[in-house]
């Protein structure tokens, strides 16, 4: 009985933190780009004249999406018209599941794991959830009755099929590296130190893994410059029949994504939750010393760490979309097949060869 | 100059009444004409005479009358021009007054030899006592058979009528005075045809200053050569000067054609009054160009007065002293001409009104830089460009009196 | 491949400009909200409806008509403005006014600013100095077509 | 002919014109505003100085006569500063009127002051004021500062109509135009004067303030109010892109033709043309229940008719009252088709209220082709309603453009009688209502074909209004009827333009045979 409240609590309390996070990368992507380009951005969402830089834009936003007309256009699949962002939204938002938020938080007797689904294929439901994604872009762009959105969705599963296996080989180095594909395992093994000083984290172990993971899970977000499938001004995309609340799920799987590629890359790169030289009783520093410090803040640091994290590279990948133009079509099945896959390649042969020595 | 042609009767008392006219052997150049000469003859007499025009533009008389047709089914007519309307003129008021039945005389014989049997007398409005002096005079003439059916005898007949004006300059000229005898409003006609062969009621007619007549009897009784003597070879004959303004005796002087104006002004009419400097001369009634003092020393004939850039026009000689404002001329003859224009051509019309404007506002030392320029710039687009003689007669004096005193009106106008 | 790392680094030098841009406005926006006032703005932004940007003396804006001295529209219907209008939008029908001095004045002057594309040829034709654009009013919308046909109560104010 | 040399280069010309005559005939404008053809030459503008070489001065070109070897110059400098100099004389005291001035746009004075002018103003005084507002007659408005004093009105009224209502008055600067005590100009041709008049001086209240006349296009055409048929334009607006206007004709002017009418139309033909806009019928009428119909169902329906009568022998049951307001060609056609080719005796004229003659263009007979109908062989009955009571089926019968027929309540009365009534109409009048089918027909102006005037000269008139609605023209309406009755299919297949219809005329009918135009 407790086990299953924990286990709701833990559900809520992540799916808040998903969505609010969501939200506000919106108002985020605004802000950000806004201060790039010397602008100031959206601050004018007020209530009773309270404005707050625009904190309440999201909510505009929202409501906006909610009562905006529903439009489903003629002769389109109105049942496949309607699954496809329902499609979409559901396998992004299920693998924030497998994330490990931080170690384990315990209150008596009790141990919590601050993670809703510790599985032991975790890596491999992640990736297979993201992939499953492709279904709800073919499944918008053939039920649209468009051919704009139909070939906008093709061109969608192409890219993300493409990037899908260089995103698999390239974390294939890691699992060697961390023979494991328990999430949770992996960033406790994250935890040791390299050389006696340095945090053994995934970007010292396999910085090529990194790379070309970051490239490919760029990709499969679908934004500038890999956003082919929606190109919205030029080349239409494959929501381009939606509207109203339906067009705002698809908009949220794109925030969403870039949520889970951060956290995905927090996990499996940068120690996850790990705080350099932090054990679970306060930090050891290599050169000799130590700060002892209660379980609670130890617990709330990593959890800290853990979004910071995040934050950081959902910041990144929002400045890479506000400073890149988009890839010709050819440019991007170029980078996917003939270089990422083969540098995946040359990072598995290459773990190997130093691990066998 | 001994003897006088036209105002030698003058000083007689009375000598406009025919009877005191018949006892100075009055009408003998009527009874020659008619009984002793032809037509032919006559013209021939009068061409040798060199009888040039005394109205104005000094056209010679004879050769005037020998355009006239002779074969024509329609009447001629002759027109005495005796508007005598340009400032400074009144020769012929003297000649209309003092001595009528001269004119008659002229008339009498100019009719004759053209072959006119219908002539008019259109005389300037204002000069009503003239009017009646000469409609009395015409009276006693047809009484004594001078005019009429049958004149002596000879079987020629004349009716000479006076026909007064009503006021306007414009009638003085030869076309506009048809049209008024007409009984229309007084406007120039567009010339050719010439009055000569197309005039009063489409017909034939001779035009002809009071003055011009009025030396007929003279050529007819003394002959040609005796009237070329009195003049220059050119230009026969003698020439009323009116002399007005600052001299001693301004009045009229007949003296032969050629006398220097200096002699006129200093010597006939005692030089000037007051004691005053002499400053301009307009030497022929207003619209002849001005003459600077220095400019007076010339003979007062037709080509002389040309060859100084001025006229010698009706003769009417206007000095002015030392003490009258160049601008105050300059202001009487603009705004006599724009007051006196009749209207229906444009420059004419609208170019001496302009320039009147412009005057009166240097008058009242409005004056602005350039408005002199203006003037003759308006003045030059007169000249030359109007139907009738009178844009010629505003424009010349203008030019003239802004040439020759430019530095004088400048300084009203800066000031 | 090499090509590829030419291009890497250009894409190196990309982020690298983005993240002056925002690091830099960051820092000023941060003093901004804590109060330090700097003279340089963190962002080229005007606030609209708050803040205007001054209108040019020439800049075209709303028509008027101008009035003579006793209210009367200075307007005397030559229809130059009608002619030159490359939108047809202005219309004017002319009335006969007692006075000899002005003679003819517009009983109906409409001009359809939805049509118009404020060239201002109208204003430079007109002979009278009748019509100007220099209300500096901008900000006009309609919620139909016929209300953006502003008729001579509308124009003369 | 002699030969004489404009601007260095040589023409030959008659003996007698004038400069500005041959220098026009050569293609060189010389301008002028007093000059008009009509009249002796006036001089007194002083536009049209040249230099003609050997004389000392400026000549005018509208009174000097050519001679042999003259050698003119009509733009040396002397001359054109000359004429700048009148032209700037004449604007110094010209109101500045140009917004308010319905002349403007074919002003003279504005057309010259843009070739010669388009210098500074340098009149810096106080202008002369005179009357501006003067009502000089039904329809004209005299402007006297306007006026340059050309005394084209003067002459008009003194040479062409010879009533001299008008006058010049005061002299100088103060010379005015005005009428003698307050006599208004009072005849049927004062029109003109506005037309005449090369400034805005003289103004039409007609036209008054209506529109510019840079919005208007010129037409030539016809005058149809009576036989005289004057040459004329008629000026149309054909509206803005918004907003419609409220008239299609704005004003008629006369055009020159020597034959005809001279450089003039009377007051009737001038003012007359509210008829082409008021009252205009645009739909087909069908008054017997059979509903809407195209025209090519109401040709159809009516040949069915013509047709049965024919075949039962009963032509004779069918009439028709025409109009003169039918042109040359379709009178022709419908002698060809009803009397020729069906043998109908039964046609009659619609008599249109004859009028005043005034002696010089205005004639009795207000329709335009009285004579051209009598040329085709028609005996101008007019209408015997006794003689169609009871023994009519089919009438056909065309109504009166601008006129009503002095005889309608005959016709009214005959309607009761006639099974079948085909009324074609340009205009809905009180006939409309009682006829079986109402057709709109084309007037003058929205058609072509030709009209035959009281002297017998044959015009031609094209086509210079849109037909409003489904108004067709009947020389049309008669080429389809000749092809659907079929009797003479080929003779009317040829017919396609009223053209064709006059060449056939020329053929058969010796009237037309030689009459070019």
């Amino acid at each position: 009985m407790n086990e299953l409240i924990i286990i709701l609590i833990k559900i809520i309390c992540a799916l808040v933190w998903f969505l609010l996070l969501t939200l506000y990368l919106t108002w985020a992507e605004r802000k950000e780009s806004a201060v790039i380009q010397d602008r100031i951005g959206a601050n004018r969402a007020s209530i009773l004249g309270i404005r707050i830089i625009g904190l309440f834009q999201p909510f505009a936003d929202a409501i906006k999406m909610i009562f905006k007309e529903d439009f489903t256009p003629r002769f389109s699949r109105r049942f496949l018209h309607t699954l496809a962002p329902f499609l979409s939204f559901f396998f992004v938002a299920i693998t924030i599941t497998a994330i490990p938020f931080g170690d384990v938080l315990k209150i008596g007797k009790q141990t919590i794991k601050l993670q809703i689904l510790d599985i032991n294929v975790g890596l491999l439901f992640v990736l297979a959830m993201l992939s499953l994604g492709i279904y709800g872009i073919i499944v918008s762009g053939w039920a649209s009755n468009n051919r704009y959105a139909l070939v906008g969705g093709m061109r969608g599963a192409a890219q993300l099929v493409s990037y899908e296996v260089a995103l698999g080989l390239s974390l294939v180095g890691l699992i060697m590296v961390f023979p494991s594909l328990r999430l949770s395992e992996i960033v406790h093994a994250q935890g040791g130190l390299l050389f006696g000083f340095l945090p053994k984290w995934g970007i010292f172990l396999q910085p090529l893994g990194l790379l070309v993971f970051f490239f490919a899970a760029l990709a499969e977000t679908k934004r500038v410059p890999f956003d082919l499938p929606e190109g919205e001004n030029e080349i239409v995309g494959f929501f381009t029949e939606y509207s109203g609340l339906k067009w705002g799920l698809f908009m949220m799987t794109d925030f969403m994504e870039i949520i889970i590629v951060s956290a995905l890359l927090t996990t499996l790169f940068f120690g996850g939750w790990q705080v350099p030289w932090l054990a679970a009783d306060g930090f050891h520093f290599p050169w000799g010393g130590q700060w002892l410090l209660p379980h609670g803040i130890v617990v709330l640091l990593q959890v800290l760490s853990f979004n910071m994290k995040v934050i950081f590279f959902c910041w990144l990948q929002i400045l890479i979309r506000w400073t890149y133009p988009r890839f010709r079509y050819d440019q991007v099945m170029d980078l996917g097949w003939k270089l990422l896959i083969p540098l995946s390649l040359v990072n598995i042969i290459g773990t190997g060869i130093v691990m066998s020595f | 100059m001994k003897e006088k042609i036209l105002s030698k009767h003058f000083v007689l008392e009375n000598f406009y009444k025919i009877d005191v006219y018949l006892q100075k052997k009055g009408y003998q150049a009527v009874k020659k004409a008619l009984n002793e000469k032809t037509p032919e003859n006559i013209l021939e007499e009068v061409k040798a005479a060199n009888l040039r025009g005394r109205g104005g533009a000094g056209f010679p008389a004879g050769v005037k009358w020998s355009f006239v047709p002779q074969q024509v089914d329609k009447p001629k007519y002759l027109c005495v021009n005796a508007d005598e309307g340009e400032p400074g003129t009144f020769k012929d008021r003297y000649i209309m007054s003092h001595d009528p039945h001269l004119l008659l005389e002229g008339i009498i014989i100019t009719s004759y030899c053209v072959g006119i049997h219908t002539a008019f007398i259109y005389i300037r409005g204002e000069y009503e006592a003239v009017a009646l002096r000469l409609e009395k005079a015409i009276s006693e003439a047809y009484k004594n058979g001078f005019l009429g059916k049958n004149i002596l005898e000879s079987g020629f007949d004349l009716d000479v009528y006076v026909h007064r004006g009503a006021g306007a300059y414009i009638c003085g000229e030869e076309t506009a005075l048809l049209e008024s005898l007409e009984g229309k409003r007084g406007n120039p006609r567009l010339k050719p045809p010439f009055p000569a062969s197309i005039g009063l009621f489409q017909s034939p007619t001779v035009i002809n200053n009071v003055e011009t007549l009025s030396n007929i009897p003279s050529i007819i009784l003394k002959g040609a050569k005796w009237f070329c003597k009195k003049g220059l070879p050119e230009d026969g004959g003698t020439r009323i000067f009116g002399v007005s303004g600052m001299v001693k005796k301004p009045g009229i002087y007949e003296l032969s054609i050629g006398t220097n104006l200096k002699d006129i002004i200093f010597k006939h009419a005692k030089g000037m009054a007051e004691g005053k400097k002499l400053k301009a001369v307009i030497p022929g009634g207003l619209s002849a160009p001005i003459l600077k003092a220095d400019e007076i020393d010339i003979k007062m004939d037709f080509d002389s007065l040309v060859n100084a850039n001025s006229m010698l026009g009706s003769a009417a000689i206007v000095v002015i002293d030392e003490d009258t404002s160049i601008l105050d001329v300059l202001k009487v003859v603009t705004r006599f001409y724009s007051h006196e224009s009749c209207g229906q051509c444009t420059p004419c019309r609208i170019g001496s009104s302009w320039i009147n404007k412009i005057v009166r506002r240097i008058c009242d030392g409005k004056g602005k830089n350039g408005d002199i320029d203006n003037i003759i710039r308006l003045a030059s687009n007169i000249l030359g460009n109007t139907l009738c003689p009178l844009g010629d007669a505003a424009a010349m004096p203008i030019l003239a009196i802004i040439k020759k005193f430019r530095e004088e009106i400048e300084s009203y106008v800066s000031n | 491949m090499i090509k590829a790392l030419g291009y890497f680094i250009e894409i190196i030098k990309g982020s690298i400009i983005t993240t002056r841009h925002f690091v830099v406005n960051m820092h000023f926006h941060i003093l901004k909200v804590l109060g330090f006032k700097t003279k340089r703005k963190g962002a080229v932004t005007i606030q609209y409806p708050e803040q205007k940007r001054e209108i040019a003396s020439r800049h075209r804006s709303l028509h008027r008509l101008m009035k003579r001295a006793d209210g009367k529209p200075r307007c005397v219907v030559c229809m130059l403005c009608v002619t030159v209008c490359p939108s047809e939008c202005i219309y004017v029908e002319a009335a006969e006014d007692p006075d000899p001095e002005i003679q003819k004045y517009p009983s109906i002057f409409i001009i359809d600013l939805s049509r118009c594309c404020f060239c201002g040829f109208c204003v430079e034709a007109c002979p009278e100095d009748a019509l100007r654009m220099d209300t500096g009013k901008i900000e006009f919308a309609e919620y139909s077509r016929e209300d953006m046909v502003y008729n001579l109560e509308k124009l003369i104010e | 002919m002699i030969n004489i040399f404009i601007d260095d280069k040589p023409f030959k010309v008659k003996e007698g014109t004038t400069v500005l005559k041959a220098a026009e005939e050569a293609g060189i404008a010389i301008p002028h505003l007093c000059f008009h053809s009509a009249f002796p030459p006036e001089g007194s503008c002083r536009m049209c100085l040249v230099e003609i070489e050997g004389l000392p001065k400026l000549e005018l070109a509208c009174s000097t006569q050519v001679r042999e070897g003259m050698k003119v110059s009509t733009r040396s400098e002397k001359v054109i500063e000359a004429r700048k100099g009148v032209l700037e004389f004449l604007l110094a005291e010209h109101p500045p009127d140009c917004p308010i001035c319905d002349k403007a746009g074919e002003c003279k004075l504005q057309d010259y002051y843009e070739e010669y002018g388009l210098f500074d103003n340098r009149f810096r005084e106080s202008k002369e004021k005179k009357q501006k507002n003067v009502k000089i007659g039904k329809s004209l408005i005299l402007d006297q500062e306007r006026c340059i004093l050309c005394t084209r009105c003067v002459r008009f009224l003194r040479d062409i109509t010879k009533t001299r209502e008008l006058g010049v008055f005061n002299r100088g600067l103060h010379s005015e135009i005005n009428t003698y005590n307050g006599e208004p100009v009072n005849n049927n041709y004062s029109g003109n004067l506005a037309e005449i008049c090369p400034v805005g001086a003289i103004t039409d209240s007609d036209f008054r303030f209506k529109t510019r006349n840079w919005f208007l296009k010129e037409g030539e055409s016809i005058c149809p109010l009576c036989s005289r048929g004057c040459n004329i334009y008629i000026e149309s607006h054909k509206g803005f892109a918004r907003f419609p206007v409220p008239k299609r004709v704005y004003r008629i002017k006369s055009r020159e033709n020597h034959e005809v009418n001279g450089f003039w139309i009377c007051d009737l033909g001038r003012y007359g043309y509210s008829y082409l806009d008021e009252g205009r019928l645009d739909k087909i009428c069908v008054n017997n229940g059979k509903g809407n119909l195209t025209w090519q169902e109401c040709v159809v329906s009516l040949t069915d008719e013509i047709k049965k009568l024919h075949s039962a022998k009963k032509a004779s049951r069918i009439a028709l009252i025409l109009n003169l307001w039918l042109s040359n060609e379709e009178l022709f056609l419908i002698k060809k088709i009803f009397v020729d080719d069906l043998g109908v005796k039964n046609i009659y004229f619609v008599d249109s209220s004859g009028g005043e003659t005034d002696d010089f263009l205005l004639t009795s007979e207000r329709c335009p082709n009285k004579r051209g109908a009598q040329e085709i062989g028609y005996d101008l009955k007019p209408l015997d309603s006794e003689n169609l009571m009871n023994k009519t089926d089919l009438l056909l019968i065309f109504g009166m453009p601008a006129y009503d027929p002095n005889n309608l309540a005959e016709i009214k009365a005959l309607f009761e009688n006639v099974k079948t009534k085909i009324y074609f109409s340009s205009h809905s009048d009180e006939l409309c209502s009682l006829a079986d089918i109402v057709l709109p027909t084309a007037l003058i102006p929205e058609k072509e074909g030709s009209l035959t005037n009281v002297d017998g000269i044959v015009q031609k008139f094209l086509q210079v209004l849109e037909a409003p609605g489904e108004c067709r023209p009947e020389w049309e309406v008669f080429v389809d009827l000749g092809r659907e009755l079929g009797i003479n299919i080929n003779y009317y297949k040829q017919f396609n333009t009223p053209e064709v219809v006059l060449k056939e005329m020329r053929k058969e009918i010796s009237f037309f045979e030689n009459k070019s135009e």
